[in-house]
């Protein structure tokens, strides 16, 4: 039961990195973010490369693939699509041409193959009579690390509160004198900072290929939603929920167990539109 | 007999009571003003009477039907007109094709005619646009009918928030501060083309800051405060009742002496 | 004396009589023409599916170009080249179509092989019907050739013998390399193929209990979309009777990955058997870690190694090999595809070569009647549907076992026939 | 959005019903097989993008467009492999099928705003593809194969190219007209008035459910149509064919054309990414990656789409007020 246990703590807690990086980017762009994905999978491949290919130490590659792949963000959000001031549908199309052209190059440089990924330690310790990976219980603590040094940020540094002012509602930010150019590429830096490190956690523990982005993607969306967009505790929350549908629900219901993630979504939302802890925005005219 | 009849309206959200059982009446043809200090509850009024809020208690008759808890669009129906305080617009519509929105409610032919271009459908449309016509020149909006709305200057949003109210007819019309935004003449405009409507047999509920237009305006002014209804009367009256004084010295003064 | 001379000297006018009588008398065969063979096949280059689908197309090209290199294919008095094009169907029916539309009615080819995606391949079978052109495909695991479906006449089926390997697949490797093993635990991918193989086995039970001393202890399935196996491993670890071997039939290379390495880490150490093969044993050992990765078993057979593979076609498979290696510099393993586009193209070769013409009815008739030499020995068409229908047949199959860095073949069962 | 053809002047109607007989005419003579193929596609692909468009109309972003196609498939399937029923009654049977779903389901879900909205569209439609991927009677994930070829109607043969690609653009003229003529009547701005303020609509008396489960009727009914028609020209179909892209497919052909025109943006864009869907190059991942870099290309230099071109051609003649159609 404990390695059940310790399976779930593993997958919500990488699913918390992975959704509170697309609440951010959501928070800013206010259109789902189709790449977040993508930026998921290609920090992994950033990190194989710096890790083995470069044969950098695990913090060093992690650092590197962390600043690449938020850096390509922070270029997609500040050249791109703020040039298409903020309407959802050539939102939408950019984003997914995003999507498409870095699953395309990862294809074409990496080959289509599932890949593994070294993980930061290996190993096994006993429990009175299960085992534990190490591995596992590593990648749960940087998780939980990472969260509360966000946590942290977000609550009481000046840019972090600058950052939520700007998702609660963008005009009042720049009234206020909030440089919201800044701060919206920062908040898709972080967010995508964030998706790359989920990335290289989970693709270790399982494996890594082109297409996982997709996947990746839709456990995010689903997370959000049900946590409420903008909300990061409500993500916490979110992700803990679907990580019990996906890793006790699959062995309990079997073939349909998808229903039980998506069926609590679609019910959550049916009784509270916005979400668990959903905050309403002020979206822009 | 009166025209809208509204007994004991409560709406409380979370702890604070917004609105805390008011009672009015409109007669019909009369124009009543609706005052009162900043969230003193006014907004929320129109709401529940208008059906985009329930009320948690209390009713509002119409003609002596209740229509308490209907939805917006079958009290709209009824003959229950109404503009919002902050200015909602159709955007990317011209003046015109926004008109025709306030015609809609009294068009008989469904979706199916319109799909197939029946007579009737046009006979309908027609009619639209003949109305249009009307009700353009008469709010003197004919200059912008080809605008687009959202490029309108603010004072004639106001103006065209109320033409597409009276697109079709209305019994009686709410209006949520019409005034803001708007430059003298403009306003000198507006007021005596709501003395037309009434003399027309349209009644008027109308919310405003504007204190001097309220007072030549309005037969009978409402003044709520803190949910509350604390005084009725003609404007004379209200203007010498000591309740409104304090209520309006418990706040901004400038707003009660108002030029 | 003097005859002997005589002779000698009748010798040698004979001699040089007869050596041009005899250059006159033969007559000079006439200089042979050239055609062309166009052969499209159809895989997933693109989508999910690709990692299979991309090395299979690369495997089938260089075997063309060998086969030419060879001479080609000489048919009556022409000699025919192949030119081989490969299209890309997405692993999806739309795609299929699509591509099955390039290469039937653009490019005109005159057969199509490759593909290995059930049963949308059949999409590709209703082209080849109304063109009229052989195809061969990978529609269902089954062994040697059948003619798909009445409705396609000139669609056949080539394919690996899963569902019929994995009856015997057990007590042979316990026979031959496990035999402490007494109890086997059961999972499978719950999807048809994976559904099917479950009730065959849970149909074997008695028997291999009975004959085999194997004991099944435990079954379940995990849905497609299932990533982390612990679950279930979780539950095979806590059963009361310990199980000595994890068999995962039909599992795909990811779930056999997630499988190793996960009941590595809670502590299940047995052997983890699955009946399908491997793309990349490098990476695969880089996915589930070396240590886990020494206690899998799949079906890794490569015809080099494989015993029912004739001469001919073992050389040619080394020269595949050799020709992958010189351009990648990495070894061809087996999952690198050799056994459905090469395999498919093989055995069109060879019917091409029996039928002695390129014409469609000839080519269905040879594939339908006479025995097809191919990478994987020779087979004959049953004649059956493929769809849903059981058969006895026979099968071969390597069992092979990861050894350091590779893959090693641990028992091969060759042509027995199933109970 | 201004809309540009918005009057369907007598001359505008035959110039169409020339220009439709022209392309019918070419397609049975010149037209080769490949491009025969990209126009089945584009016509399937422009169908489904005005779809998709009629919900945007009513402030809806609906991201799993491609759940209509599935339903619409597989009712075709069932009816046709289990049920026996001839192609032309599976055909509106599964499109019916199809809109009754939508009235259930947009019921309830389009009260949602949104980007809520967005995403529990895309979740519906993984359900109902995951649910379909693990239901035996449904062929679980190796779908349902094996299709009939419909019987040929007087000219029109179903086993040749041809008679398909009339029976898509038959279907997509449907479409076009339909949503042409909602464009342009009351239907389509009492659209555009819920999609633009669905408060200020209703205070008018237009109740923003009761249109925007029309819509969303509406269009399930003609990508049902489509999804069933597909299923039976493909001859095969698994919940592979029904994944987040093809979703995606019916927003990109939608907005690359251009969100203006709900008839001619979705022409267009279908074109255009039929064209270069048929013709990219098949080095594995290059495709993906062009097909990326184009989008972005695209909307970055027209983000109100290809139809943009158009509009800076002929400009938009305001001034004398006309009868609405």
């Amino acid at each position: 039961m404990l390695d059940i246990f310790i399976f779930w703590i593993t997958l919500s807690l990488n699913y918390v990195l992975l959704a509170t990086g697309l609440t951010l980017t959501v928070s800013v762009m206010r259109v789902v973010n189709l790449a977040h994905g993508n930026f998921y999978m290609a920090g992994a491949y950033a990190f194989l490369v710096f890790s083995e290919r470069a044969g950098l130490p695990y913090g060093v590659a992690l650092l590197l693939s962390i600043l690449l792949v938020g850096g390509l963000g922070m270029f997609v959000e500040g050249k791109l699509y703020r040039r298409l001031g903020g309407r959802i549908e050539p939102s939408i199309i950019c984003m997914s041409g995003v999507l498409l052209a870095l699953e395309g190059l990862a294809v074409l440089i990496f080959g289509p193959d599932i890949r593994g990924l070294r993980p930061m330690v290996t190993g096994t310790v006993s429990v009175g009579r299960s085992v534990i990976s190490i591995e596992r219980v590593s990648v749960a603590i940087i998780a939980l690390l990472v969260m509360a040094a966000l946590y942290y940020f977000l609550k009481y540094s000046r840019l972090g509160k600058s950052i939520r002012a700007t998702a609660q509602d963008r005009e009042a930010a720049s009234l206020m004198g909030v440089n919201v150019n800044l701060i919206s590429s920062l908040s898709m830096g972080i967010g995508t900072g964030l998706a790359v490190i989920a990335g290289i956690q989970i693709t270790a523990v399982y494996h890594l290929s082109p297409f996982v982005g997709v996947g990746a993607l839709c456990t995010s969306i689903l997370i959000i939603t049900l946590g409420g967009m903008g909300s990061i505790l409500g993500a916490f929350l979110a992700a803990f929920i679907i990580g019990v549908c996906d890793s006790f629900g699959a062995s309990m219901i079997g073939r349909y167990y998808h229903l039980l993630s998506f069926g609590t979504v679609m019910l959550i939302l049916l009784v509270k539109p916005l979400g668990l802890l959903g905050i309403p925005f002020v979206e822009r005219k | 007999m009166s025209l809208i009849e509204i007994t004991n309206l409560s709406k409380s959200f979370g702890g604070n009571k917004a609105v805390d059982g008011v009672d009015i009446e409109i007669h019909s043809g009369e124009i009543v003003g609706l005052v009162g200090p900043n969230g003193a509850g006014k907004s929320t009024i129109f709401n529940l009477i208008t059906g985009f809020l329930r009320p948690d208690n209390g009713r509002v008759r119409l003609k002596g039907e209740n229509i308490t808890g209907l939805r917006p669009d079958q009290i709209a129906k009824k003959g229950i007109g109404r503009t919002f305080q902050l200015t909602l617009l159709f955007h990317g519509q011209t003046t015109r094709e926004s008109l025709y929105a306030g015609h809609v409610r009294v068009e008989k032919t469904g979706f199916w005619q319109a799909l197939f271009d029946t007579s009737a459908y046009r006979e309908e449309r027609k009619q639209a646009f003949e109305r249009s016509q009307e009700v353009l020149t008469f709010m003197g909006l004919a200059e912008w009918q080809d605008t687009l709305v959202n490029v309108l200057p603010c004072g004639i949003q106001r103006f065209l928030g109320i033409a597409q109210v009276i697109m079709s007819p209305v019994d009686v019309l709410l209006l949520d501060e019409p005034l803001t935004g708007m430059n003298e003449e403009e306003i000198s405009g507006l007021l005596d083309r709501l003395k037309k409507l009434q003399s027309q047999g349209v009644s008027i509920l109308i919310i405003e800051h504007h204190m001097k237009a309220v007072m030549t305006l309005c037969d009978r002014i409402i003044v709520v405060n803190f949910g509350k209804k604390i005084a009725e009367g003609t404007p004379e009256e209200i203007s010498r009742n000591p309740a409104v004084i304090e209520a309006y010295l418990g706040c901004k003064r400038g707003t009660a002496g108002a030029s | 004396m003097e005859t002997k001379k005589i002779f000698i000297g009748f010798c040698v006018i004979f001699a040089i009589l007869a050596i041009p009588l005899m250059t006159l008398g033969a007559d000079p065969n006439p200089p042979l023409k050239t055609g062309v063979l166009k052969i499209g096949a159809s895989i997933p280059l693109s989508g999910p599916m690709s990692p299979w689908g991309i090395p299979e197309a690369e495997v089938a090209s260089i075997y063309a170009d060998l086969v030419n290199q060879d001479g080609g294919i000489p048919i009556g008095d022409t000699i025919y080249k192949i030119t081989f094009t490969v299209s890309d169907d997405k692993a999806t029916p739309d795609g299929m179509k699509a591509s099955a539309d390039r290469l039937i009615n653009t490019e005109k080819v005159n057969a199509v092989v490759g593909g290995w995606l059930p049963p949308i391949a059949t999409i590709m079978g209703r082209e080849g019907t109304a063109a009229n052109i052989p195809v061969i495909h990978m529609v269902r695991e089954t062994p040697g050739i059948q003619v798909v479906s009445p409705q396609f006449p000139v669609m056949f089926d080539l394919g690996w013998p899963q569902i019929q390997a994995i009856k015997v697949y057990i007590p042979k490797l316990k026979s031959a390399a496990l035999p402490k093993v007494k109890t086997i635990a059961l999972i499978c991918k719950d999807d048809t193929l994976g559904r099917t193989m479950l009730d065959l086995i849970k149909s074997l039970k008695q028997d291999w209990e009975k004959n085999h001393g194997l004991e099944m202890v435990y079954d379940a399935m995990f849905p497609i979309t299932a990533q982390d196996m612990t679950p279930w491993l979780s539950k095979i670890a806590a059963l009361p009777k310990k199980a000595d071997l994890i068999f995962a039939a039909s599992a795909t290379v990811p779930n056999l990955a997630m499988i190793a390495k996960q009941s590595h880490e809670i502590g299940l150490k047995v052997p983890v058997v699955t009946v399908p093969n491997l793309t990349d044993v490098g990476e695969f050992i880089k996915i589930c870690g070396y240590e886990a990765s020494q206690y899998v078993y799949t079906s890794g057979c490569a015809p080099w190694d494989f015993p029912k593979t004739s001469p001919k076609f073992k050389d040619m498979s080394n020269r595949i090999r050799k020709v992958w290696k010189d351009k990648h510099g990495s070894e061809l393993t087996f999952g690198d595809s050799f056994p459905w586009c090469a395999n498919h193209l093989a055995a069109y070769v060879s019917a091409v070569k029996l039928a002695n013409s390129i014409k469609t009815e000839d080519i269905v008739r040879t594939l339908e009647t006479k025995p097809i030499e191919h990478f994987y020995g020779t087979s004959v068409a049953s004649g059956e549907k493929t769809y849903g229908i059981k058969r006895m047949l026979t099968y071969d199959a390597t069992i092979s076992k990861i050894v350091g860095r590779e893959q090693k073949p641990v028992v091969t069962l060759a042509g027995e026939p199933i109970p | 959005m201004k809309m540009t053809l918005t009057k369907t002047s007598p001359a505008m109607k035959v110039l169409t019903a020339v220009l439709i007989l022209g392309f019918i005419a070419f397609a049975h003579t010149f037209l080769p097989h490949r491009w025969q193929h990209i126009c089945i596609m584009w016509a399937i692909w422009s169908t489904v993008g005005m779809g998709w468009l009629v919900i945007l109309r009513v402030g809806q972003f609906s991201a799993g467009q491609a759940v209509f196609l599935c339903i619409g498939g597989y009712a075709a399937g069932v009816l046709m492999l289990k049920l026996n029923a001839p192609f032309w009654v599976a055909l509106v049977l599964s499109a019916i099928f199809c809109s009754v779903v939508a009235l259930i389901v947009g019921a309830i879900i389009l009260r949602l705003k949104g980007l809520y909205f967005l995403v529990i569209s895309l979740v519906f439609s993984e359900i109902v593809r995951l649910t379909i991927a693990a239901t035996d009677y449904l062929g679980a994930s190796e779908g349902l194969w094996d299709m009939p070829i419909p019987k040929k109607i007087g000219p029109v043969v179903f086993s040749t190219k041809q008679g398909w690609l009339y029976l898509f653009v038959f279907i997509l003229i449907l479409a076009a007209l339909t949503f042409w003529r909602m464009e342009n009547s009351r239907t389509g701005k009492i659209y555009a008035y819920i999609g633009a303020s669905p408060d200020l609509a209703q205070s008018f008396g237009l109740y923003f459910m009761k249109y925007r489960v029309q819509a969303y009727v509406i269009s399930a009914f003609f990508t049902g149509l489509v999804g069933a028609a597909l299923a039976v020209y493909l001859g095969a179909i698994n919940p592979e064919g029904f994944t987040f892209y093809y979703s995606l497919v019916a927003q990109i052909v939608a907005i690359l054309g251009g969100v203006g025109s709900i008839v001619w943006g979705p022409l267009l864009g279908s074109l255009l990414y039929n064209v270069f869907d048929e013709y990219l190059v098949y080095i594995p991942g290059a495709r993906s990656l062009l097909m990326g870099l184009l989008l972005i290309a695209v909307i970055f230099f027209l983000p109100e789409g290809l139809i943009s071109l158009k509009n800076s051609f002929l400009k938009k003649k305001g001034g004398n007020p006309v009868v609405p159609h």
